[in-house]
């Protein structure tokens, strides 16, 4: 007999913070007519970038930088929205350091050498006049959640750290101290606004010849990352029940301080710019040597209304 | 079913003199030639060469068909029972089946059926020089090196085995070379007797030994007289 | 194992609470070294759950498959190199890269061929080819001269040869090989698996552990995952007894 | 090494590029696997910085040391366990939590204890130490029962025995060991140094190399780690010739 | 320097039959005394047994004073020199350079002072041999067990071997136990003669020999008639 064709298409979100936003996809599966979309959590930014190179992947979520590297190198994708900004906290257990002045002569452990808050960091660090190879020594060894256990540990002095891991710090250990405002002092720095740092990418290829699924998927990730923000309780628990990896308490605690947004890409262009400026600064190569070209920035008008 | 030996050169790798020099000999088969000589003279060198093993640095040597070889040491396969160890040669051959049978049929024959499913480190001396003669028996080669087959063993033992040996001989005519220590197994089994003198190798002394079967008895005057022949070459040899 | 040796390997593993115990009183913090007898109660309560059991099975299946690949792999390389110059000498540079790589720079590449449930097997064949092939190299070349001389004079084939003389005298080599593999590959699976984060692994329940700060839990799965090693080499050490015992050697 | 195994050496490394020239045509993308003749290319101009030198010389500081660490213990560790089942009944579960225990699960406290110079000596020292005592353990087992009689016979030392039986006897045993921990002690540092970063280090260049997705840059670093492998490689089988002249193995 | 054997029972593991079965042996010294029997009879493991490297099942057994073995197999280390494997049972006693000179000594006594610095592979057969029999005269035990010690030579130096062995034997007095194939060997050395029969382990022919050193020599007419005796008693034993 006649079965319908559908044609399957997954949508890869990452394990952690950065695919908090796009929970809700995993209850409520985007639905459109003719194509089958399922959802799969990868755990790491490379493992999804190694997916979108060998065309498994259609559309996913990837940090700024690897898009834009992705993009120079060849692959036809493009930004379709920022889906979560940069939510970086300078955290202090040693009283005497209370503004970016007082970092000249510290150590601070910045986790993820060459990733975006290293970068970030450095042009804020520049901003105020220190070099990071002389003035202030910058400590690559640890992960995220071992920084944490460290500061709380009293093992570290300065650190900065992501959410929800500033918050699993903060909440461990009472003599710590948020040094500063690291979203401003990126502003400060040339930034605009707050930094972008997780992107959702399409393949150009699903995004000409899919409209419908395209369309579906990003109205559910518009959907979820709204109410992901407006019920916090709620999905946490689906965090948890995912295996994200993070808790529900503590994802509770952390979206609100969490920046997770949904600006189309057309609107996110002059923040991204900005951010590939200060990779072009320190790590051209890393963006792949020049600004993304136009095509990098997703036409959202056919699908957005 | 000869071995021709000429101009043999051959000397260990880092030793000074030459084992070997310029030696030759030619021995014609079916036959038993039993090789006597001093201790580290050469004669197992000599096996090994005409075996094979060793490569001469000079000079001719030819050998027809296939060899066996009784070693020295008795040289078994720890991991192997006996059986198996005994039917070695033969499992290119034959299926493993009927050389295991013929093996076990040998195996009976030198007094060691009950021994077949053991492994080598469940026997005695004794026991293990038995099995690595029937291993060599087994396989049918024209030529056969003998390597002291008959140490470790009684001597009513030795004189039995011995007389298996010629009647195994006597069915299936072989060219056999037999280093032995004992001038009184040479006279029992040999057609001609060979005594080496060393550095470098030479024979002193190449006889025929024209015996009847009883004259070569242990207790005979004939075997007495001869041996003590040999005695005597042995003695000069060694001094 | 008998029970005198149990007796003492209880003395061995009371020995290591009490370092333990000792190193969480000097660093004295939980977050980073808890005290042992609270892990203990974590580690009880999680072998009750489904996703512990779970992802122990997965953890072992997935040592399992790799042993599996990695010894008839190994040996059917190793064997020959050791018996050819030439081919000793041409795969070289395979053993090189296949042991010195580190797979952090393949595994993008290993990821998509493999997927995330198979890399953390590819990635234990990495560790375990390259031990077993150098053991069963010296295995080989260890085999006697003088039994190899018998096998040539009555003319054995290529397979006898292996059958007779190599496999024997490669066994203790492999053995040992196995032995320090099989304990490493608990290590290196779960190492892989922590990367790519499988759905059901010991790697994966280590690090949602640890990106939560459950440093108790984290402990707790890595004593499960030594249990588990434990476990396998005690039968890896019944099977090699068996074994000797069979082929005569004890 | 000869010059009719380097020829054949030479082979090897031409298939292994061929293979990897094919595989890269394959997947087509740079990021996943850049072709050959680019990634020698940046090889190339690495090796001139200093960085890379630094790096390079760092990483085989950190092998040398590891190796000087593990050598020593694992003998000092693995001939009484071998030797006395109650040591090695005893001692059996602290092989098994080292051998097995991710380093992942220490690696705060070997920061904390070791510092960032010292965690990748320490995380090669539990990978070779499990390798090295299984292989002495068994070199130890392989002993002659016949010899060690005679050694009972005469009343030798325990020192005595060490010197005339077991040493000799583990030899070919410990030399596969070492064999195949060289090579993987160089993934294991660099494992280590990309997770924790020492300021030198090739791991270090790696982790750089791969947060840019820079994997040509990664592949070369990669290819250094190789080739520095295959030189030590070379040194100790060059030794170990030297050795078994010496002692008339050979 | 005396040997106590009282009502000993032995088998070996999985076997079924007992080899020692009640069987009881004093030997007193000093004086050498040889063991002959059939291969596979129990010899080799009844020296095993005093040398305490097996373990009676029942009875009592008790040696005095330190012991030194030749082995029926020469059981050399294969990476020492030959020196070294000789001078092995002093280096608890003496200084290594005395050991040594001592050794050296000794190796000259057997014609192997130039294979000193050699490894045992290097070595023939009957030169291996000589190098395990002076490993057990240089060790000063007070009872030496010798497991077919003169196997694998030929008959002048395996006579000047046993000269030389005397000769030492009258310098230091030892209790010997001479496991041999050969009653001309046992005639020439013994003081006291065991035949032994197998299944279980017992002595069928034991007599002190009471010939002058003249009398022993192999040419001898006392030396020829105890030979048949004991050859009569060796195949009735064997049959
Ligand atoms: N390890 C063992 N396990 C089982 N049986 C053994 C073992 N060693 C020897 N035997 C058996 O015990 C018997 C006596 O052996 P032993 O070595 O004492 O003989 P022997 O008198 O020295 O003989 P030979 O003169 O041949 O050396 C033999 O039948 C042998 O098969
Ligand atoms: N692998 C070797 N390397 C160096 N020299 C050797 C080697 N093998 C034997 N020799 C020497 O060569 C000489 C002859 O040895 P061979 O084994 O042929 O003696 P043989 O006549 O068989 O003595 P035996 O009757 O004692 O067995 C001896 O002096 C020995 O030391
Ligand atoms: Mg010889
Ligand atoms: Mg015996």
């Amino acid at each position: 007999g006649l079965t319908a064709q559908t044609t399957p298409i997954t949508v890869y979100t990452l394990k952690g913070p950065s695919g908090v936003g796009m929970v809700k996809l995993f209850e409520a599966p985007p639905q459109a007519t003719g194509y089958t979309i399922m959802i799969e959590a990868l755990a790491q930014a490379d493992l999804m970038a190694a997916k979108f190179l060998s065309g498994e992947a259609q559309v996913g979520i990837l940090p700024a930088n690897m898009a834009a590297k992705l993009a120079s190198s060849g692959k036809d994708i493009s930004v379709a929205a920022v889906i979560g900004q940069g939510m970086l906290k300078l955290i202090s257990a040693d009283p005497t350091v209370r503004s970016i002045t007082d970092l000249k002569g510290t150590s601070i452990e910045v986790a993820g050498q060459g990733a975006t808050p290293d970068y970030v960091f450095r042009r804020i660090l520049h901003n105020y006049k220190l070099d990071p190879e002389k003035d202030v020594q910058l400590g690559y060894a640890l992960a995220y959640p071992e920084i944490a256990q460290s500061l709380i540990a009293g093992k570290i002095k300065l650190a900065l750290l992501p959410e929800p891991f500033a918050t699993m710090a903060l909440a461990g250990n009472k003599d710590l101290k948020v040094v500063g405002d690291i979203q401003a002092e990126w502003v400060k720095a040339g930034g605009r606004e707050n930094y972008p740092m997780t992107v959702l990418v399409v393949s150009r290829d699903l995004a000409q010849k899919h409209t419908a699924a395209l369309k579906a998927i990003y109205e559910a990730v518009e959907n979820s990352i709204v109410w992901v923000t407006g019920h916090p309780a709620e999905a946490g628990a689906l965090v948890e029940k995912y295996n994200l990896g993070i808790k529900a308490p503590v994802a509770t605690v952390a979206i609100p301080k969490s920046s997770y947004v949904f600006i189309p890409a057309p609107q996110a262009r002059p923040s991204l710019e900005a951010l590939f400026s200060a990779f072009l600064e320190y790590a051209p190569q890393s963006i792949g040597g020049k600004l993304p070209s136009d095509n990098f920035y997703l036409d959202v008008k056919p699908i957005h209304e | 079913m000869n071995i021709t030996i000429e101009h043999l050169l051959f000397s260990y790798p880092n030793t000074d003199r030459a084992l070997f020099q310029d030696f030759s000999l030619y021995v014609q088969g079916p036959g038993v030639c039993a090789l006597l000589g001093p201790s580290g003279c050469g004669k197992t060198t000599l096996l090994r060469l005409i075996a094979g093993f060793l490569k001469p640095q000079a000079g001719t040597l030819s050998v027809e068909g296939p060899l066996s070889y009784v070693f020295q040491e008795s040289r078994l396969f720890p991991w192997l029972s006996i059986i198996d160890n005994v039917s070695l040669p033969l499992f290119q051959r034959v299926s493993k089946t009927e050389a295991r049978e013929k093996a076990l049929f040998m195996l009976e024959q030198v007094g060691l059926a009950d021994k077949a499913f053991d492994k080598p480190a469940q026997l005695s001396g004794g026991q293990q020089q038995r099995v690595s003669l029937v291993r060599a028996f087994l396989c049918p080669a024209s030529v056969m090196l003998m390597d002291e087959p008959f140490q470790a063993l009684d001597v009513p033992l030795r004189i039995q085995l011995m007389d298996l040996f010629l009647r195994l001989l006597q069915d299936k005519p072989r060219l056999v070379l037999a280093v032995t220590h004992d001038p009184r197994e040479a006279i029992y089994l040999a057609d001609r007797t060979i005594i080496l003198q060393g550095q470098p190798l030479n024979p002193v002394w190449d006889k025929k030994i024209l015996l009847s079967r009883d004259e070569r008895c242990y207790s005979s005057p004939a075997h007495a007289e001869l041996e003590a022949q040999m005695f005597a070459v042995l003695t000069a040899v060694s001094a | 194992m008998n029970k005198r040796e149990f007796f003492w390997g209880i003395g061995g593993v009371f020995v290591l609470l009490v370092l333990w115990e000792l190193g969480s009183r000097v660093l004295a913090s939980d977050i980073l070294l808890p005290d042992p007898r609270k892990t203990l109660v974590t580690l009880v309560g999680l072998i009750g759950t489904q996703k512990f059991m779970k992802a122990l099975g997965m953890s072992l299946v997935r040592i399992l498959i790799s042993m599996t690949i990695a010894i008839p792999v190994s040996l059917l390389i190793g064997i020959p190199s050791a018996l050819n110059w030439r081919i000793r000498a041409f795969m070289r540079p395979f053993f090189l890269v296949i042991a010195a790589t580190p797979v952090l720079s393949i595994i993008l590449i290993a990821f998509i061929w493999f997927g995330q449930e198979r890399t953390p097997i590819f990635s234990a064949f990495l560790m375990m080819f390259p031990i077993l092939t150098s053991n069963i190299m010296a295995g080989i070349q260890s085999a006697d001269p003088k039994l190899r001389e018998v096998l040539d004079l009555y003319n054995l084939s290529e397979l006898q040869r292996l059958r007779y003389l190599y496999i024997p005298s490669l066994l203790p080599y492999m053995i040992a090989g196995l032995h320090s593999a099989l304990s490493l590959c608990w290590k290196v699976v779960v190492a892989a698996e922590v990367i790519v984060q499988p759905r059901f692994a010991l790697g994966t329940g280590m690090q949602m552990a640890k990106a939560q700060l459950e440093t108790i839990e984290l402990i707790a799965w890595t004593i499960a995952t030594v249990i588990m090693a434990g476990l396998t080499e005690s039968v890896f050490l019944a099977i090699k007894k068996l074994f000797m015992y069979r082929e005569g050697a004890l």
